[in-house]
């Protein structure tokens, strides 16, 4: 048994990483609940090639998990990976490519291919690269020592890399072995039996070979707690909420929401419609709606240029309807896996005409969960669209959060099918001050009526008139100013008031937080804003902003750089949530922002604030590489 | 847990009553004089007298178009929806409330052309409802341009020099369609045949689909001749079809069909010389999809529900299963 | 002979109105082109009921024409009219009831109605209220002296009122005539006859019984004009483009402009494709131009939405293509027939993800013609899809304007086919600065590559890593500010600098301007500032705000009105131009929107002026009427 | 004036080469090990080879799904356009550029489901290309949903429990649409059949349908049976048909099919018990498209196309008459 140094660390980042198909994802679930369970923070993502069956040993075919773990909540996937457990150097290779790894990273590695006659190569090549950049290389002999226990070794050396991997983080052994368990338990007893083999000679070959060993400290305090991904939170949330129906098209990266959900909907009185295409998807979702049930749609950019013209019928016919949307990459068919947060001004203005919607960003896993509670209530009592901006990062990141506490005000009213007033007959009786109206229910006496998207008055009957068309655009605006009207201002994260106040929406608030921590630690006056409501947007953020010397949006999406050729004041594109923030209160707000096809590091974020505020030095003492 | 579906339903009051025409009838139809559209509205309200259905318990749901003006003068609630996507606002409303009687009105132009998806889909999920397609072979609201059931050489202000394509034959399309279940044709001009078509297609369960040969006097005077003998047809015969009043043999020949054969359906819709009348293919036996649906699903009171809900929640649970 | 009262005038706006049906349009056509052979400046509009076949006698059949001539080139649909010859009370009722009149006009009407027993009633009572306001009636017995000369005078008593019409106006009577014979050309001899027989019996019945006759001045200098409806000047002008495809599906108010293509194209070497719905007509356009035709899809509003995903795939295809969108009443199905400007954010941001396209507002139907030559040249320079937003205004009213003088350079170069050279063949050679980059056409030797709505790099290669996206991006943008670069700025029509800048886009530049012109005549400090292009937004525009006290936009769009219940600086949503020019250029940008379903009037303008200048006299020295 | 059609295009050089199959070539194929779609790649690049075209001489257009990314393996002009729209933007090329060969690749997901009402009406047009369907009877690029022509109780991750529907027979819809001039079905399991049944679309004039069943061992492993002989299956023989080669015949029988014969096809699309492989139907009468619209179109030089332009402003100028 080799002595060992004991490297003791608040938090890690380390990744296993495979071709695809090699089972990396699973041996990474039993590694993380493990962690859970023994009271450390967790985010994890799956890293997903983009292609169905890449060509193995490329670049292309990596696929695996990344953990990031520690003694707080996490909140976002960090910054650059500690430890990567690479089952063969292309998948190794494609982390480095990707900038997803330190420089100075501990590596351990299947020693496999050192002798192979087509990948020896480029095997001496990457870990040569590793070591030239500061890294530290274990050559393990993972598919060799799986190869003893079981005769196909690619379907076993998962197992046997969990247990090597295990030990390096001194993880409670029986906790992960009751991990394994429990993810083979419908397999039958020998399958269990090698895997659990497996699991302890990676172990004993860890306990015997290994020179370090890892502690990351865990969290103060446990709570009940769920972990899942954004995705899934959505889906149960959707039934939390009370949803009978999600009617949807397959789209990347939404559609394993509606898996989820068709996964246990059924036993729990709702349904998955699979339309046609995304057009009849959000129509049967108004179909359902203007029935008296409640009703989602789920798509991703591509879907949420389909349904623009329901969603403007929706908006006319003040039908209720909660349309979540997993942004992904653009414009177009753009990267279909990959996170942007590019859709929001799409969200807003992708119907012709005046269109007022309501806009809510979920800012964590947790929020996905929760926000479709308050999406479809805020869409019934206020009859209009309620669109949820999620994005690709939320809806694949796994993350622990407080196990809610479900309650019947979660859920609608049961439908109430009696006869409607003599004096409430009309179909939009706008309250003149706040634009509500009351919603008839087919099968309710004397509440028939008609819909329609043409200009209509009061009573749903068509009018073509100055009036009635100056009015009922009115009355549906006035709905976001009452709704605005009821909403809480955002608190900033950080200085109350001081040089930098960043300003942001949705999946990228826990790296910016974190960002911002860092960089007040080191003496930065900065903050953050989060928003959570961008239609109407939050009150109070003026007030906010005009706190600080500078503001600036960080986003996921497109701007012009200033300072690029022929880019101008006069011409430069803002990024979505600045320009909004620009038109509304005229405060000059800058943005950073990028479309890198993955999700911000706090890093990134503290070198950005360290460039503003002329802190070169600060920024290089908590980032490790410079930020493009 | 309860197994019947909706039971807060039960709650909506069984009053007797006797509904005459006039409680279905709203806003004065807007329609030009002599359009085929007013027939139809009478037809249906007389549908509906006759079973004596609530009011409130049909949803209309129309498209864009002269024919989709047809829930605003029809007394139920009504959904007048987006040009061709009728079919899918129906289906929700059937879907998620599977008590509720829905009517789907639609032109040529909005079901064949733009709606053509959904037509297709729609027919296949075969939900109970009725679908009637106001067939002008023209699009009217817009000022006349080529539909697809325009003919070849119709003038039009998109083809001034006729229209480039034969026709589209609803008919074959839609009887190529897996799981169709029921598909008529009737006639503007043939007012007791089309209430006793609509009365067939009423009473079928599953997507009951009426093609109706629609008058527009004011873009297609002469389209479907001046008097209906001038218009080549033929009426399908036989005892499960539509009845046939004798009188209008005089216009036109009978011919005995099977409505269970669907190969003869299918060569009767191909002829071109008759338009056939009555009942071309039903197949009484397939389910519907909201039926399919509604099947698999465990219905619930909240609380059990929410109870449901955690013990799913169990699963995410960060605690090794028992 | 009656005695004449003789009314010398600058200019006049007269109506017909009728029943639908009864051949108002056609006596108006011919009234019109008499008077602009005479030497007027003209703008003419249809009056439409919004129904195909309203029931008659009532105010929705009203249908006919609106007027406006005088001794200045027109640009805009005027004010209030001062005369209006009506067939029956109700169509007289219904211009009252849209305030379209003035209330001391003169009113010409048919007297069949006074004895009738059905409608004496609403008769009495209409003419009543036109004598109470101040107005003039002279009953006129069309009908009845029409019957003389037609058996069925309801087809004849246009022809009729047209003789009485001229007499009243002095038109040249022959011109008349022959314009009269025109119409009636391909009728046969017999129908042009009767005809011509009842314009000279209105004529000789208003000689002997009308009690006065108004001269109308005219322009002082004769050119060659055309005239013609924005919607055939798109049409022409996409001919004269060299448009080969244009491929649409109907939608009012867009159709007619097809109308006219299918009515000639096929003669001028193109054609219309009318496709099964609008992403197919969008669709084959995209094709079209991909294999090197130039292509153009026209629509409105609902047909829009359902052309955003193939926008957004030919902004990252980077395939020419020129969108039509003949604004009308939103949202949804709205007010088809009616004007609105409210697509521009639409245009913008319509396609998810960041989706940089050309967008162009032509400002009158002459520049209807000239903008498809524009658009079509720009769209295939900068390899990206140019939408021109024109709107139900500008499709049906009809202008007077200089004969364009055709020439070869209008129109696209021939394909050409020969070989790529082998350095050029990257599908996406983008120039860096500019980000311009050689479309290949399909026959052309050594181009094959593949387009694709995913993210690529140079070589059209699918991409999914940050610097390919990063950049393709970036490259996508900079079309927009290369050509920002070529562009000029905007001139202020008015005061060049003081105390109010009205800014507008499209078809409302010359009611604005006009209304600048009357208050600068009372001695306001007041400009306007058209623009033209609003993607990328013209340069200087802040240059020029920043010389004004305050700015405000005049815009056909919905904003929440300060002041109204709820709304607050906060939450307050602007007109759409506003909302742009505050967040691109922070100057507190005001608007002043309505969404009306009519054009613009000169006096509404005129009053926001005195309004906004505590000017409130001079105001109603120029309107007659307070504007809500 | 000229009536040739695009006397521009003559410019182009008209080069004598001998095309190899590499000419054909571009990217490695990415599809899985085992995946159908390689096959038919391949067969595709034989075709183009054993004809001689001229790669810049063809588009090949696709939507989106595994089997779209065949334009990015095949060396021609290529479009990888939206889900659905295949269809639209093909016809756009063809119509536009008649001179271009146009080969139309779609998935059932995006053929079939969200791209039907192209399908519809692009068959109507008879448009004259080459349409591909790859039906692995699932959505695979977004990893395994149900697509119409999954069968009844076929697991996906949207149908967990089993598809609901009976699965869509796209032969018989196709049979149903008016103008359908060429449908043809093969599979990837039967590469010399497709190879045969490839040429023949080819070689149609308007637009050749062609169905082929595809495997796709990475979700449906087990769909089309293991070894050709699995599957029912029956050969269409005729003599203007698609030839079947005899050792075929030892996997399924041959029936002999006319395939002008609309109504017999029908029956055979109808037959759930084999699959027909072979040409089902065909009609090779029927105008294209593009030569309708072509042909009443005047070409005309620049100059010729402004004078002609000029004499109708004439009609908009303020002038009477003469
Ligand atoms: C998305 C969209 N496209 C186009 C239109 C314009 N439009 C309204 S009705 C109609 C066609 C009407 O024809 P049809 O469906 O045959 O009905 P009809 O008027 O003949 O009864 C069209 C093209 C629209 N309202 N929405
Ligand atoms: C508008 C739109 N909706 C949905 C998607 C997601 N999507 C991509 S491919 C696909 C289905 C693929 O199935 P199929 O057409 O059968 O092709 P296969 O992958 O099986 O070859 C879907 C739903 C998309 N890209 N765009
Ligand atoms: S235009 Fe034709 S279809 Fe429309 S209402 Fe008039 S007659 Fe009926
Ligand atoms: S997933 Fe299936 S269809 Fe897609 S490439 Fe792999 S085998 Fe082929
Ligand atoms: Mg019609
Ligand atoms: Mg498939």
């Amino acid at each position: 048994m080799q002595e060992k140094k004991r490297l003791k660390v608040g938090e890690h980042i380390t990744e296993l990483v495979s071709d695809s198909g090699e089972g990396a994802q699973k041996a990474s679930v039993a590694f993380a609940k493990a962690s859970a369970l023994m009271g450390n923070g967790l985010w994890t993502v799956e890293v997903i090639p983009a292609e169905i069956q890449p060509p193995p040993h490329t670049v292309g075919a990596t696929s695996g998990n990344r953990i990031r773990f520690g003694n707080k909540p996490m909140t976002n996937t960090g910054d650059l990976a500690d430890v990567v457990v690479a089952f063969n150097e292309m998948a190794l290779k494609g982390r480095m490519l990707n900038n997803m790894v330190k420089d100075d990273m501990l590596v351990l590695i299947d020693s496999q291919w050192a002798g192979h006659p087509v990948h020896k190569k480029t095997y001496n090549e990457v870990l040569d690269e590793v070591r030239r950049k500061g890294g530290t290389v274990i050559e393990v002999p993972i598919e060799k020592e799986a190869a003893r226990v079981v005769d196909d070794p690619r379907r076993g050396k998962n197992m046997f890399a969990l247990g090597v991997w295990a030990r390096l983080y001194t993880r409670d052994l029986e906790l992960v072995k009751s991990c394994v368990h429990e993810l083979f338990a419908k397999k039958g007893q020998e399958i269990i039996d090698n895997n659990l083999n497996l699991v302890q000679r990676g172990w004993d070959w860890g306990e015997e070979h290994l020179p370090l060993e890892i502690v990351v400290e865990t969290l103060p305090e446990l709570k009940p707690m769920l972990a899942m991904n954004g995705n899934t939170a959505i889906a149960l949330g959707a039934v939390a909420a009370g949803f009978e129906l999600c009617s949807m098209y397959p789209i990347t990266p939404a559609t394993s929401a509606s898996h989820a959900l068709a996964d246990f909907f059924e036993d729990l009185g709702g349904f998955v419609h699979q339309a046609e295409d995304e057009i009849a998807a959000i129509g049967v979702a108004v179909g359902a709606s203007f029935a008296g049930r409640t009703a989602l749609t789920i798509t991703s950019g591509p879907g949420m240029a389909l349904k623009t013209e329901f969603q403007g019928l929706a908006v006319m016919t003040e039908t209720p309807l909660v349309i979540v949307d997993v942004q992904r990459g653009g414009p177009s068919t753009g990267l279909p896996t990959k996170i942007e947060q590019s859709d929001l001004l799409h969200s807003l203005y992708g119907a012709p005409g005046d269109a007022p919607k309501i806009v809510i960003a979920p800012a964590s896993i947790e929020d996905c969960f929760h926000v479709m509670i308050t999406a479809r209530k805020l869409a019934e009592d206020f009859r209009i669209p309620v669109i949820v901006l999620t994005d690709a990062n939320l809806a694949t990141g796994q993350q622990m959060f407080d196990r809610p506490r479900l309650s019947t005000e979660m859920l609608p009213p049961p439908l109430d099918l009696s006869p409607v007033p003599e004096e409430e007959r009309n179909p939009f009786d706008w309250d003149e001050k706040t634009g509500l109206s009351r919603r008839h229910i087919p099968g309710q006496a004397g509440g028939t009526a008609v819909v329609t998207g043409l200009n209509h008055s009061r009573d749903g009957a068509v009018a073509h008139d100055k009036d009635s068309n100056e009015h009922s655009h009115t009355m549906r605006s006035r709905k976001l100013a009452t709704l605005f009207s009821t909403l809480k201002a955002p608190v900033p994260h950080g200085a109350e008031e001081g040089e930098l106040l960043l300003v942001c929406w949705g999946s990228t608030r826990g790296a910016i937080e974190e960002a911002v921590d860092r960089m007040r630690a080191q003496g930065a006056s900065v903050a953050s804003l989060h928003i959570t409501f961008l239609s109407p947007l939050q009150p109070g953020i003026k007030a906010v902003m005009q706190r600080f010397r500078k503001v600036m949006t960080i986003e996921l999406n497109y701007s012009d750089k200033a300072g690029d050729p022929l880019i101008t004041p006069d011409n430069r594109r803002y990024g979505q949530l600045a320009m909004m923030l620009r038109a509304q209160t005229l405060v000059d707000v800058d943005c950073w922002t990028r479309v890198p096809g993955r999700p911000l590091m706090p890093m990134e974020i503290a070198a950005v604030i360290a460039e503003e505020l002329g802190m070169r030095e600060a920024a290089t003492s908590v980032t490790q590489e410079t930020v493009a | 847990m309860s197994n019947s579906i909706y039971d807060e339903l039960l709650e909506s009051e069984c009053e007797i009553k006797e509904y005459e025409l006039e409680d279905y009838e709203s806003n004065t139809p807007r329609w030009c004089k002599g359009c085929g559209d007013h027939g139809i509205l009478s037809s249906v309200q007389r549908l509906l007298r006759d079973r004596q259905i609530a009011p409130e318990n049909v949803v209309c749901v129309s498209g864009i178009g002269c024919s989709s003006r047809f829930p605003h003068y029809l007394k139920t609630y009504g959904f007048h929806s987006l040009h061709g996507r009728a079919l899918t606002v129906a289906t929700g409303v059937k879907l998620s409330r599977p008590d509720i009687h829905v009517l789907t009105v639609m032109g040529d132009g909005d079901c064949f052309s733009i709606g053509g998806n959904h037509w297709l889909h729609s027919i296949r999920y075969n939900t109970n409802m009725t679908v009637l397609v106001f067939d002008n072979e023209i699009y009217a609201l817009t000022k006349m341009q080529a539909s697809p059931t325009s003919r070849q050489g119709q003038y039009s202000n998109t083809s001034p020099r006729g229209a480039y394509l034969d026709s589209l034959n609803p008919l074959t399309v839609i009887l190529g369609i897996t799981n169709c279940s029921f598909l008529a044709q009737s006639a503007t001009w043939l007012p007791g045949h089309m209430d006793a078509t609509l009365q067939r297609a009423w009473d079928h369960k599953g997507l009951s689909f009426v093609r109706i040969l629609q008058k527009c006097p004011v873009y297609m005077p002469k389209n479907f001749g001046e008097t209906p003998g001038d218009y080549p047809a033929q009426f399908l015969s036989h005892t499960e079809g539509v009845p046939v009043d004798r009188g209008l043999l005089r216009t036109a020949p009978a011919v005995e069909h099977d409505p269970r054969d669907i190969h003869r359906a299918r060569e009767i819709a191909q002829d071109s010389e008759r338009a056939p009348f009555g009942l071309l293919y039903h197949n009484p036996e397939l389910p519907s999809y909201e039926e399919l649906r509604h099947g698999r699903v465990t219905r619930m009171a909240p609380q059990e529900r929410l109870d449901a809900l955690d013990r799913k929640l169990d699963t995410f649970a960060l605690k090794l299963d028992d």
